[in-house]
């Protein structure tokens, strides 16, 4: 589904991805693990054609993507949901949520999207007409979520979707992603918490120095006592991966 | 100070030393108000470059101090006398202007300050009785000290260098000091800034206040090197003039404003010889810059130097590895 | 009584022109946070392209200002989005502002080079009769510069509100990273944005001009009065630069006539000082919301 | 060679000013070139721009003076050459300004020189015009409140008493106002029986229209720029009736001048005006001065100027007969002009006074 | 009063129709570490806000160390010795690791004068120094605080909370986004804060271990009222705390 084959590139002159390859396959979940500035975010962002690559190739279904617009991606059929408060502030919630499907061909059936999701979010249909800047921050993290679910994505970049959601709601995002999942869809995803994480994925993906360290079956990392250990302290050594 | 910055500034400062030497009175003159609006850009750096508050009014400043430090010469007093009732004055009522900068922020503050530099202009046109109106007021002396005479513009600019460089300095100072971090706090993130103990209030007032009294004292200097002062030179207008100083050199460098100065009043000489067209290709110029450095000259400088400098660098934590 | 009528009739006209370019202003701000110092000159240098059409080309007057309409969309819209703005879009207020005043620097120096330093008489689009009403004499440019501009503002109000391509424009001008992560085009928004406002300028340029004669440096005073009424307005509301510009036209009038006319600059000035730090987002303006 | 320097308002606010008094300089330079020059040598002209500041054009006047200059040209705006006068005098410069401030020659500065006279000797002539030809008592004053303005303003103030004027409406307005509808409101109401119109050309072009918009119906007069061509040509119609006294007018019924506005009209593409002629005669003048004196020799040509009287039969460069007192004031005959049909007339030629 | 150090009684701040918080009140010891739970709007920002003079409640009052807090200034809250973080990310952008942190302490040095005429880092590299150490920040002392992950960002931001010696510091989710090994150094230092300086702690979080953990006490808010507290096992097994926050 998507491959990163070699890739460098980084900020400026600064580069943060140094070499990273990794393959994905169709209709699966995989978290993506490892310490604070490890490049978790940059590689989403080299995905989604919104970094500065220096070499390297992103193939989407074997077409090669590299260099696309954010627009491009969208409608190759990628959604993002970056880190951190993404929402247009003065907007309404509901006006946030059709801003999502801005670039949905039919309307009309956005607009019964829209309904789901606020199903999914009861909190969101509460507030439509509040300005999303008013809404507390896991509210707006809702917002986000649901905003990226409403052009039905053929693969979802999922950004530490927890960070500021209740757990049960953390529960109930990891469930929608499951529930994706079976659909069809491809999830990749970040995430701190991992244990959580990868016990609702498929794979996992340890991400180190710019680099993929791990890749493996969720369960077989979980279960990895180096995994342990990086939880722990200290990082992988070469030798210890090779 | 590194060993290089200050290698750097001792030759600028020869420099400024040698620069006039066997020129005609006009260039000695235009490097004179070069150093003068210098001390005005360096000024209103302050209050936008470092403390990110927005001000239009550094004219207004330049003109209230002139007309203070004139009109106190113009009775008889000695100049040193002139401009430091210039400094105290417009120290005062910048701390005044930076009121309303705690209430409004960004295009509202701009405005305040535009509002506030078209007001100054009126009185200052209007009260014929203080100012002469829009006769202006000539004739300012130009100051002795213990019989140093400051009466030809090569004296002049000399006696301008040194207010220059002292100005500098407290400049340099200031910026550097705890207050100086504070101050871009202030820019930055004024809530967190709030939240860590700065008094946002009082550094934002402070950052009005000196920014002012920077723009006093230029205006101080100002009227005894052109000797005739009048309204229209302190006009809205020539605030837009001291802000493109500001941020075509660099706002929030040290040494952005004055080069944005030198840009701003000797740039248009050396373009001269286009005749009609140099204000032309001067605006040109000024875009150009500002699509290819936003930070002004300086970060032009740093782009250029970053690019002689070989292609891919690795980030620092990159190369030792991340701890977790 | 019909003194004061007068000058209320007369504040609106100008006045409804002054929210012609403080909502071309406004828009601007809202789509690339472009606070657009050159505001004046885009209202001047229309006239210029009309006169250049009609004097120097031989163009029969109502080719030329539609003509001169298009040639404002391409120039102040596309060209100056494409050339001055995009590249700097991501950096902030500061540096666009500095291009733009550098910018109104060139138009002025262009138009002033290449066209004429004098000013330059104007022809009027309406016939120049007055009707008389309450002892005020209202003629009908008068008249029709207010119809022509409210009803250029509603249309837009009801775009930017009504329309997905509107709200669009909003997201593009409030977080253009959320936008862009979103699909929308903010490239195309940010154009659309410049292209309207350069449509508004030539507008307000082609119904001023008559009375104000065209001359280079007309749009000193017209940018400063456009970027107040968008003040006093708000700055993020369409309507909030209509009342603003309205406000502007009568109270100059009013303080020139009644306070002082030395001081006629002051009395709006210290009016809007006032207004704003009682209403800090200003007349029409909404706050900003929540900061923590 | 002999350098001159004209320091003009190329650009800026006065740029409509100053660009015309410059081509009225370099008319008649390359006539004079064309003729032989100045005491054999061709005259180089140097322009400098004031930008219409006037600190700037203290800094032009002083380098115009590093640069070596015989005469001084210019400035036209009253605002600068009360400043840059200051340098010429210090540096020992003749200067020969356009300016019309009565403060120019009030000052005591004796290399400052004048191409037409100061408002204070123009205005009584229009005063007793609007006594005695109009018959008016109750004025309204529109007026410029800037440096140009102020010397306008204070002149006919002055006289108000000496002619028993009562001043009803008293309107000081911007510089490059654009918005006259509150002005005119004013004057409409205020019941006065004419109107003394002290404003630059798009300003008076611009009252003027407004005026006619709102249907005030009131003699307009004014000093030079009111019923200059420019503002006919700008205000179109509303000009009609506006009339004023004029030191210099194209439309003069004097031949050299015709003859000079037509070489004007053929070089330049537009019409001259009192400016251009102003520009014109200052060349002139240095050339004649010069001439006279045998050499070129500052301190002498001051000297020689002040007091002097040329006559237009032998000095038709001057186009009328001119003298100069020792202030550097000027005096000749004057004219009062109306508008009528979009066009000067000539309604009477006053005397010098 | 006992050694009640942060005693908050009957708070309530509404939004146009939206009740944030309704009548909140409740006490902390010193030296105690109180967790502040709830639901997604539940009103904890809110009620940090109302607290620490970011926003005028409605209703109700507040005390810290004795003193009534109605309109002190957030500076002069921290002055007297209150720590905050924001949930939202809050560095200084354009300024180094180093200066974020020597920022955060220089207003608890001197005054104004020896602020202005005394050394350009207040004497505080050192203990900047050391602070950024902890949080394993040294190779990005330097870098522009804004180019940091968000990670490392929110690392920062904990460190200016504590860099002035705080007696009682609020944290508003610290842990979101933070690597589980940082995680256990942010706790340590919480811990040991605790214990050797007695500072009190009142934190907002969403991660439950990190709370459930930490905190002697925890106060459970819904739509804006207190409906639990408690030790963490209690709160654990505390049924309407379960359906309304931590789910099945
Ligand atoms: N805008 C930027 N400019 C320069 N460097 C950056 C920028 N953003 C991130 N970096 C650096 O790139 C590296 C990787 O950052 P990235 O955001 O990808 O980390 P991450 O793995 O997502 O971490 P976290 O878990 O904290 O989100 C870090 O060292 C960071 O400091
Ligand atoms: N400035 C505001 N204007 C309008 N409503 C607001 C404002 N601030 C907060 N609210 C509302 O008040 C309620 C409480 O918000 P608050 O941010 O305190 O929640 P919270 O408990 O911190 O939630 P979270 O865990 O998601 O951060 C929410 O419903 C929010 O929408
Ligand atoms: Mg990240
Ligand atoms: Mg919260």
């Amino acid at each position: 589904m998507l491959e990163l084959k070699d890739i460098y590139g980084g900020y400026g002159k600064i580069t943060i991805l140094n070499g990273t390859s990794f393959k994905i396959p169709r209709a699966s979940i995989t978290t993506v693990i490892g310490p604070n500035g490890a490049g978790k975010s940059t590689v989403f962002k080299a995905i989604f054609g919104l970094l500065n690559i220096h070499s390297g190739q992103i193939l989407l279904e074997g077409t090669d993507v590299t260099g696309r617009t954010p627009k491009q991606m969208i409608d190759a059929g990628v959604t993002y949901v970056p880190q951190g408060r993404n929402v247009v502030p003065q907007l309404s919630v509901y006006h946030n949520l059709e801003l999502g499907g801005i670039t949905a061909r039919d309307q009309r059936k956005l607009r019964d999207r829209i309904e789901q999701v606020m199903d999914q979010f009861p909190m969101l249909r509460e507030f439509r007409n509040r300005k999303a800047v008013e809404l507390s921050g896991g509210q707006q993290k809702q917002l986000e979520v649901a905003r990226a679910l409403l052009l039905d994505p053929k693969l979802m970049l999922v950004d530490e979707p927890s960070i500021g959601l209740s757990p049960n709601l953390v529960k109930d995002v990891f469930r929608t992603l499951q529930d994706l999942r079976d659909q069809g869809v491809t999830i990749l995803m970040v995430e701190q918490n991992a244990k959580s994480a990868l016990a609702v994925s498929d794979y996992g993906l340890v991400l180190e120095l710019g680099q993929a360290r791990m890749h493996d079956e969720a369960a077989k990392l979980l279960a990895d006592p180096r995994v342990g250990h990086l939880f722990l302290g200290g990082h992988i050594d070469e030798e210890e991966t090779a | 100070m590194t060993r290089k910055s200050i290698l750097f500034t001792l030759v600028a400062l020869i420099a400024l030393i040698l620069v006039p030497l066997g020129q005609g009175n006009y260039i000695i003159y235009v490097l004179t108000s070069w150093l003068v609006f210098s001390i005005a850009a360096m000024g209103l750096n302050l209050t936008l470059g470092y403390a990110g508050q927005i001000s239009l009014a550094q004219a207004a400043f330049m003109g209230i101090g002139a007309y203070i430090a004139a009109l106190i010469t113009l009775a008889g007093y000695h100049w040193v006398l002139g401009w430091l009732a210039a400094m105290g004055g417009t120290f005062v009522i910048g701390l005044l202007l930076g009121y309303p900068a705690l209430r409004v922020q960004h295009h509202f503050l701009a405005f305040v300050t535009l509002a506030f530099n078209t007001l100054v202009f009126l009185v200052l046109r209007n009260e014929d009785w203080l100012t002469g109106g829009s006769h202006g007021l000539v004739g300012m002396p130009r100051p002795n000290f213990f019989g140093l005479s400051t009466g030809t513009n090569l004296e002049f600019y000399y006696f301008t260098l040194v207010l220059f460089v002292i100005s500098g300095a407290i400049f340099y100072w200031i910026v550097n000091s705890p207050w100086g971090r504070a101050f871009k706090a202030l820019r930055e993130n004024p809530v967190r800034a709030e939240s860590l103990g700065v008094d946002t209030r009082r550094i934002t007032l402070l950052a009005f206040a000196i920014g002012s009294a920077f723009g006093g004292g230029a205006g101080a200097i100002m009227s005894p090197l052109v000797q005739f002062i009048e309204p229209g030179s302190f006009a809205f207008i020539h605030s837009l003039k001291i802000l493109l100083m500001v941020v075509v050199g660099g706002a929030g460098f040290f040494f952005g404003p004055i080069l944005g100065a030198a840009v701003v009043i000797l740039l248009p000489e050396f373009l001269r010889f286009t005749e009609g067209y140099y204000l032309m290709i001067y605006a040109s110029l000024v875009i150009v810059l500002m699509i290819y450095s936003p930070s002004g000259l300086i970060g032009a400088g740093q782009k250029l130097y970053a690019r002689l400098r070989p292609g891919r660098e690795t980030r620092k934590d990159m190369e030792k590895g991340a701890q977790l | 009584m019909s003194e004061f009528f007068q000058l209320i009739v007369s504040g609106l006209s100008t006045g409804s022109i002054y929210a012609l370019a403080a909502v071309g202003f406004t828009l601007l701000w809202q789509a690339s946070q472009t606070i657009n110092f050159a505001q004046g000159e885009f209202v001047m240098l229309p006239a210029f392209l009309v006169l250049a059409l009609s004097v120097k080309l031989g163009f029969p007057l109502w080719l030329a200002m539609p003509l001169a309409i298009i040639l404002a969309v391409l120039i102040l819209g596309v060209l100056f989005k494409r050339l001055v703005v995009e590249p700097m879009i991501k950096h902030g207020t500061l540096p666009l502002v500095i291009a733009t005043i550098a910018l109104g620097v060139l138009l002025k120096e262009m138009v002033k080079e290449f066209y004429s330093p004098l000013g330059q008489p104007f022809p009027s689009l309406f016939p120049q009769d007055v009707v008389t009403i309450f002892g005020a004499v209202i003629s009908i440019p008068d008249i029709a510069n207010f119809v022509i501009a409210m009803g250029a503002i509603v249309a837009l109000q009801l775009f930017l509100g009504g329309t997905r391509t509107g709200r669009s424009m909003q997201a593009t001008a409030q977080n253009p990273d959320v936008a862009q992560i979103l699909g929308v085009d903010i490239k195309r928004m940010v154009l659309y944005t410049f292209m309207i406002n350069g449509a508004l300028a030539a507008i307000a340029s082609i119904l001023i001009t008559p009375i104000y004669l065209a001359k280079f440096s007309n749009g000193e005073t017209l940018g400063l009065i456009a970027f107040i009424a968008a003040i006093v307005g708000g700055f993020n509301q369409i309507r909030g630069a209509l009342v603003g510009g309205l406000l502007i036209g009568i109270i100059d009038n009013l303080s020139a006539t009644y306070v002082s006319a030395e001081y006629r600059q002051a009395l709006p000035l210290i009016l809007l000082i006032v207004i704003i730090l009682i209403r800090p987002q200003g007349l029409l303006g909404t706050s900003e919301g929540r900061t923590v | 060679q002999v350098k001159i320097a004209d320091v003009a308002e190329l650009s800026g606010a006065g740029a409509a000013a100053g660009a015309v008094w410059h081509d009225g300089v370099k008319l008649a330079v390359e006539e004079v070139n064309a003729a032989g020059g100045i005491l054999g040598e061709q005259i180089e002209l140097a322009e400098y721009d004031s930008q219409t500041d006037p600190q700037i054009s203290r800094a032009m006047v002083q380098k115009a003076i590093d640069e070596g200059t015989y005469v001084l040209l210019g400035t036209v705006y009253s605002s600068s050459t009360v400043v840059n006068m200051l340098v010429a005098q210090q540096n020992g410069m003749p200067q020969i300004t356009g300016s019309e401030s009565p403060t120019i020659t009030a000052k005591g500065n004796p290399y400052i020189f004048r191409t037409a006279f100061g408002a204070q000797k123009g205005l009584p002539k229009l005063a007793s015009y609007l006594k005695d030809g109009l018959g008016a008592e109750k004025i309204a004053v529109v007026w410029a409140n800037t440096e140009f303005g102020r010397g306008g303003y204070d002149a006919f103030m002055g006289l108000v008493d000496d002619f028993g004027f009562e001043i009803v409406a008293d309107v000081p307005t911007e510089q490059a106002q654009v918005d006259f509808a509150s002005d005119v409101a004013k004057v409409k109401s205020s019941g006065a029986d004419a109107v003394f119109v002290y404003l630059t050309e798009e300003e008076s072009a611009r009252f003027l229209i407004e005026a006619n918009k709102q249907s005030l119906d009131l003699p307009m007069g004014g000093d030079t720029v009111l019923i200059s061509q420019k503002v006919i040509d700008l205000a179109g119609d509303a000009a009609n009736g506006a009339f004023g006294h004029v030191g210099l007018t194209a439309e003069a019924p004097v031949p050299a001048i015709k003859e000079m506005a037509a070489k004007f009209q053929e070089e330049f593409g537009y019409g001259a005006d009192h400016n251009a002629i102003k520009g014109y005669i200052g060349v002139y003048m240095i050339k004649y001065v010069t001439e006279q004196i045998g050499e070129f020799d500052r301190e002498k040509f001051a000297e020689t100027l002040r007091g002097l009287c040329l006559d237009a039969e032998t000095h038709p460069g001057i186009l009328m007969d001119t003298c100069w007192d020792e202030t550097g004031e000027m005096s000749r005959e004057s004219f009062l002009v109306e508008v009528v049909d979009g066009a000067q007339q000539i309604t009477q030629t006053l005397p010098a006074n | 009063m006992s050694d009640s150090v942060l005693s908050v009684r009957n708070i309530s701040k509404s939004f146009g129709g939206i009740h944030a918080v309704r009548d909140v009140s409740f006490d902390v010891e010193k030296g105690e570490v109180l967790g502040l739970i709830g639901p997604n709007g539940s009103g904890k920002s809110t009620l940090f806000n109302c607290v620490l003079g970011q926003l005028r409640p409605d209703r109700g009052e507040v005390q810290i160390n004795g003193h009534r807090v109605g309109n002190m200034r957030a500076s002069r809250l921290n002055k007297l010795g209150v720590g905050r973080t924001f949930q939202q990310l809050s560095v200084f952008p354009q300024m180094s690791v180093l200066d974020n942190i020597i920022l955060a302490g220089q207003e608890h040095h001197g005054n104004m004068a020896t602020r202005l005429f005394g050394p350009s880092d207040a004497g505080l590299t050192k203990e900047a120094d050391q602070l950024i150490a902890f949080f394993r920040l040294e190779h990005l002392r330097d870098e522009m605080a804004g180019s940091l992950s968000y990670g490392q960002q929110k690392l920062v931001d904990a460190a200016m909370a504590f860099m002035a010696g705080p007696s009682l510091v609020l944290l508003d989710e610290p842990a979101g986004g933070v690597n589980l090994t940082m995680l256990g150094n942010l706790r340590e230092r919480l811990e040991t804060y605790n214990r050797e300086h007695g500072t009190t702690f009142v934190v907002i979080e969403h991660n439950m271990e990190f709370v459930m953990s930490l905190c002697t006490r925890i106060i459970v808010l819904a739509e804006g009222a207190i409906i639990a507290e408690g030790t963490p096992d209690e709160i654990r097994s505390n049924q309407q705390v379960i359906d309304a926050y931590l789910g099945g």
